[in-house]
């Protein structure tokens, strides 16, 4: 065995780079040059490597959470409410987003969505993620290595298409499950995503769009897309054999409401990590996001308090994802009295959604995918409108 | 011998086996039902979608023992399970045609 | 449904000041002004965001490990010591308290804590969270907006009553709980935490209180204070129907095990986010608390050894949780080899405590609230003082 | 009760440092010397206090991240797999490894590993940690505090006995198991990572050794000794009783999917983490990691739609788990297309060692720690020398 | 008195849970197993391993009913449980001594 | 036809069932269950609390079987069962009044 090691380590050859490249910038102070200008002009490349080590930091940590929203997260959340039979295979559809959007994603996704392009694509040429390197791509975050940006994008096109599989859990078939979810990425998120954070997308006022659109982490891209998306699923696919006369109870909320609390966590760095730095406008993401978290868990409890007699786990946290789900369009823009305000009107108006229109329609949304994200969405929408101040007096 | 079949409430389990032991009945074998009889069940609220839970979960104790012994292991198991209301269960007795203690193939009431 | 997309859009105006904001600092260099003078004054500027962005960054990971510690860990820890047919609710005790305590925490509660006021309690300056913005509250914490201040101390606020529902697990009414919870956190924690961190607080020697208190991380506010909280309640509320003759024996020990884990991880951003800052300090607390954690574990274990013959799994959870609440006022000041003294005295204190005394006074714990957290704070205490060098004199 | 915490203030003595140490850079900049030399000179040490926090920002939640990874998830993992009744004992060694070998790298591991020693060990330099404060060690890592940079090896250190556990899951006894770890780190591991990461170390030819390795994140030191160990392990020991003939199939695929899942984020600390600072290379690490996790989750599901006409949950969980050990020693040196290709062979290669190899040679490896740590870390270490360009054309 | 078994599969529950309500039949007692009788099970695959499940999950129910209402209670009982492929499950009638209603001590055909 | 209701080692669940299907014995009914006899249970301490266990995990297995087999499974089973040591466990015999199979209504002994 020492003799493999061996073989493969004279197979290698120089030196750690991972070390070596640590030791730039404090090499640049040491050798500090003579004159003041030089050293002001060194002390500026300084200050710029700091201020990227800051907000990749934060960004690294929000990628890292935001794939915690998925895997474990959102899997145990849906996973606990499906029939035991079923639980592994919704499970797994989370999963194999990980595994098929990451590639769709490194191939031609990022690309489609991020290359500057026309109003609805983006271009090819981030093909391969050719040329997305560590240098910052300053259209879209300047203090950051353009891969933190990708990698963080990427996780949320990997939920996207995990959210909508709450729609039909239960009764699609992994193959046809897997062609629909990358075919939907291709046709739906991606031109959606240029759109509205693409540089000359649509509704990208601020990148050359000419419609501008408020949406500050992606409650219209990922939260009404999905939620939509999931109506017409559910709707199309039909009910599942038995809905509704055998009973379909959820068959472990003890793995759900970790679930829930992941899916919370990981939201701070969907929302948070949205502002691409670790600055004041992150921590007021951050806090907007648990505000309303909060504040719908209680609207959900309230309302069944209201209408059963008594309050639920699923109820709270139920809430507490719908909250989440509103939040997001507004998180940047909103203090937290308001955060409070738009996550109430979210827990009242999803328990309606799920508990009084859906029998009222009678399609079968297994997880509430579009009573929670699409209807938590699409009130988000509307309420930063009311809620968010032009943007120069934000802060 | 009689096997006697009792399905009780869960909560009263410490108590009938302190009854049962107390009486010298040592050989017994539990598991796990659900079931409903008078007792109707409750509904449960998931999302503001009723579902009805009618089984309810039981235990159920089996024990097989000699016939000479059935009146006085009835009696202190129903005392010991009853709490008067609906729900308490049922004892139901059974005939045995033979029992083997398989560590030594002993038969019949030597076996218990 | 393009159509109701398109209504949200066209309601929103303008751009996305998230996407704006960031390009500020990268602005501020490139348009570098001429002399030296007014470069080092931009320098000056772009070094504070920078340092900003790396305590920030730290910050709000921090505030996301502490949020992790109650839900899921310790709603874990705790469902998985109580009978089976109580974990729901005990779990959504900890849960309520995610969603309570933030909204009293917005409406009252922050300013109240850290409101400049008496020696006992806090101001009303700070009412519905007015006037906390991204700048920072120097204060509290220079280098960090006021607003990731505020929300990691919420999580803190969060997390003590939280430990006190250990007390009472399998035995109080969700809505008695509740009113007993909002009216804890007023009487006794927010007083608590105003004399001993707010401004002027009777304890808080530095920032002009009388008595000096050496509480790192909130040994006294969080730990002692729920602990001794929980031993009240306990002895008020009597035993359990069936204690101790009814076997009462956890019932999932693999998530009281997954629950302890996550304390361990959170209690990172528990006892190294008390730092306000990702400097030296907070990497000293880390390894303090990481030192502990594993001193406990095996103080715990071994403790278990000599007295039963055999070690547990959770005896070594218990030990490792012990450990972290001993090491809590502690952690800022001592070097990792006292840290591992204070852990192993924990551990076999601890053990001492849940095992021996508990069983002889005859008060029914049901999670050994008081055990781990009011005596493992009392000895983090004591310790404390025992080992923490002066000040001047640390590092 | 009152009483008592006065008692114990009173001990204390003065104020917090860590609110006082947090004021300081402030302070710094506050008090702006006068010159212009003087200004410069302030913001140089600024500057690097800003470096620092980013850095160390990242790194402290790095630390968390591979605690993470351990507890609980590879204790998740592996629980899963093994049958119902050996579950918690199974997940107990994860557990102890995180207090044993916290306590045995504080006394002498930490200094017999990066100590600066001869080729093979380290020195005693830093016996029970002395001298391992909050200035860097500039010979490791510039920007970050010592201590950080310490205990973030040693979540390394813990995490790889714990691997090899995997191997005699469900047949070694507790205080067995505890000496073999304890031993095997002090002769395999210490002396393993002195070689290839220590000053000094035989195959660091960055920092003083003769040979050079290439390997980032520890591809080498952690998966292939831990995988050969392994094998080694379940040569020795032989056959579980009953094995193959009783089935042994595993218990809960939930628990092990959230362990992968875990795994999957924790490794980002683990592999970006290796970059000691939150550089561009930090980022490119936690690409490639992503991408190589998601390409094997592809290659082991292809591979068993192949054999066995069906993919499963256990596969795709495998198979990512396999493509973590495989990037690791390339993490830092190539680009998200390569790190697919490794991460598409690691899932193949690993499908086949555990499938078709292992039932051939018959041994008795319980959970595969040598078919995926063993396989996937050598087959790493090998795609490494023939992806990873020249470090001078890295980035 | 008669101790009707039944041995069906899971999916079943739900149809034949209705079938003897609508019968008017209360009392029972339902307990998960698993089982195998011609139906052979199938195979699993866990990291190329393969497993044979030759034991399938099933729901035995236990009824004591009248012996004048066995008749009908089999027949309704087997009607809603057939599909018609193997493993569709079986029934078994056993004689029971005797009855007990915990809560009043009711005896006989009266305690069901 | 009888029912033969075995309650033995979990451990040797696999060993049995390999003696059964020598035999030519397929059907069978398998539930888990816990009891105890002799064997009294162990003691497990919580956080210094002792807490007796004294319901140790069984299987229990259920075959309906014709008469004339009787002899060979019960000595089958209880020989592939024993260890020789306390625990091993029981077997125990009952009449059946009738079996049917479900899917075809067969009843009797060809129903097993
Ligand atoms: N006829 C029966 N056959 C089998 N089990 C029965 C029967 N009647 C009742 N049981 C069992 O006994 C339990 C308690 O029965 P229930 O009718 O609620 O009690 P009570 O007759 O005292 O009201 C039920 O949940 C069921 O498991
Ligand atoms: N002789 C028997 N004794 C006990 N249980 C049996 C017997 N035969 C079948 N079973 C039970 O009935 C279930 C269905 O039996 P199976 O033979 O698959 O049905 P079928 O005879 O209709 O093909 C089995 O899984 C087993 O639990
Ligand atoms: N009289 C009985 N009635 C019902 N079950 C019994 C009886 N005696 C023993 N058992 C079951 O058999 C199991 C083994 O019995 P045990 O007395 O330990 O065996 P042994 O008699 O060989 O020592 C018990 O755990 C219990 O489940």
């Amino acid at each position: 065995m020492t003799l493999l090691l061996w073989t493969i380590a004279s197979k290698m050859v120089f030196i750690k780079t991972g070390r070596l490249a640590l030791l730039l910038p404090a090499a640049l102070l040491a050798q500090a040059p003579q004159t003041a200008e030089q050293k002001i002009e060194a002390l500026e490349g300084a200050v710029k490597n700091a201020q990227m080590a800051g907000d990749n930091a934060w960004m690294l940590a929000s990628a890292a959470l935001v794939l915690l929203m998925t895997g474990p997260g959102l899997a145990l959340f849906y996973g606990g409410l499906v029939r035991k039979k079923n639980i592994l295979g919704t499970m797994m559809q989370s999963f194999m987003m990980m595994v098929a959007i990451t590639l769709l994603w490194g191939l031609v996704g990022y690309s489609l969505a991020f290359g500057e392009g026309s109003a609805f694509f983006g271009s090819l040429q981030y093909l391969f993620l050719d040329g997305v390197g560590t240098a910052p791509n300053t259209d879209y975050a300047a203090t950051i290595p353009h891969l933190t940006f990708m990698v963080f994008q990427l996780m949320f096109a990997i939920i996207t298409p995990a959210l909508i599989s709450g729609a039909f859990a239960e009764r699609m078939k992994f193959s046809g499950m897997l062609a629909f979810m990358i075919l939907w990425t291709l046709i739906v998120y991606l031109p959606m995503a240029h759109m509205v954070w693409g540089k000359g997308g649509l509704l990208n006022a601020f990148l050359g769009g000419s419609i501008p659109c408020f949406d500050f982490a992606g409650g219209t891209v990922v939260h009404i897309t999905s939620g939509v998306s999931a109506l017409v699923c559910a709707l199309y696919l039909g009910k599942r054999v038995g809905y509704p006369t055998e009973p379909m109870r959820p068959h472990n909320l003890v793995l759900s409401f970790v679930g829930a609390c992941l899916l919370w966590v990981g939201w701070f760095g969907f929302n948070a990590g949205s502002a691409v730095s670790a600055s004041g406008l992150a921590s007021s993401a951050f806090v907007a996001t648990h505000f309303a978290a909060a504040a719908a868990g209680l609207g959900w409890v309230i309302a069944e308090w209201l209408k059963h007699g008594k309050p639920s786990a699923l109820g709270a946290i139920s809430g507490a994802v719908a909250g989440l789900v509103a939040i997001t369009p507004a998180s940047g823009f909103v203090k937290p009295m308001p955060a409070f305000v738009i996550g109430l009107a979210a827990g009242f108006v999803c328990f309606f959604m799920v508990s009084v229109l859906k029998n009222k329609f009678g399609y079968d949304d297994s997880l509430d995918a579009f009573g929670v994200h699409g209807a938590g969405g699409t009130l988000g929408a509307i309420l930063t409108g009311v809620f968010a101040p032009m943007p120069s007096t934000t802060r | 011998m009689k096997k006697v079949e009792a399905i009780i409430q869960p909560f009263k389990m410490e108590e009938v086996k302190e009854a049962l032991k107390s009486l010298g009945v040592d050989g017994m074998t539990i598991s796990e039902v659900r079931g409903h009889g008078r007792q109707k069940g409750h509904k449960e609220v998931y999302r503001g979608q009723e579902y009805t839970v009618d089984l309810l979960p039981k235990v159920k104790i089996e024990m097989v023992i000699s016939d000479a012994r059935l009146d006085e292991v009835t009696r202190a198991l129903a005392g010991a399970a009853r709490t008067g209301k609906i729900g308490d269960g049922k004892i139901f007795v059974y005939d045995v045609a033979e029992a083997i203690r398989i560590r030594n193939d002993d038969r019949g009431e030597t076996a218990l």
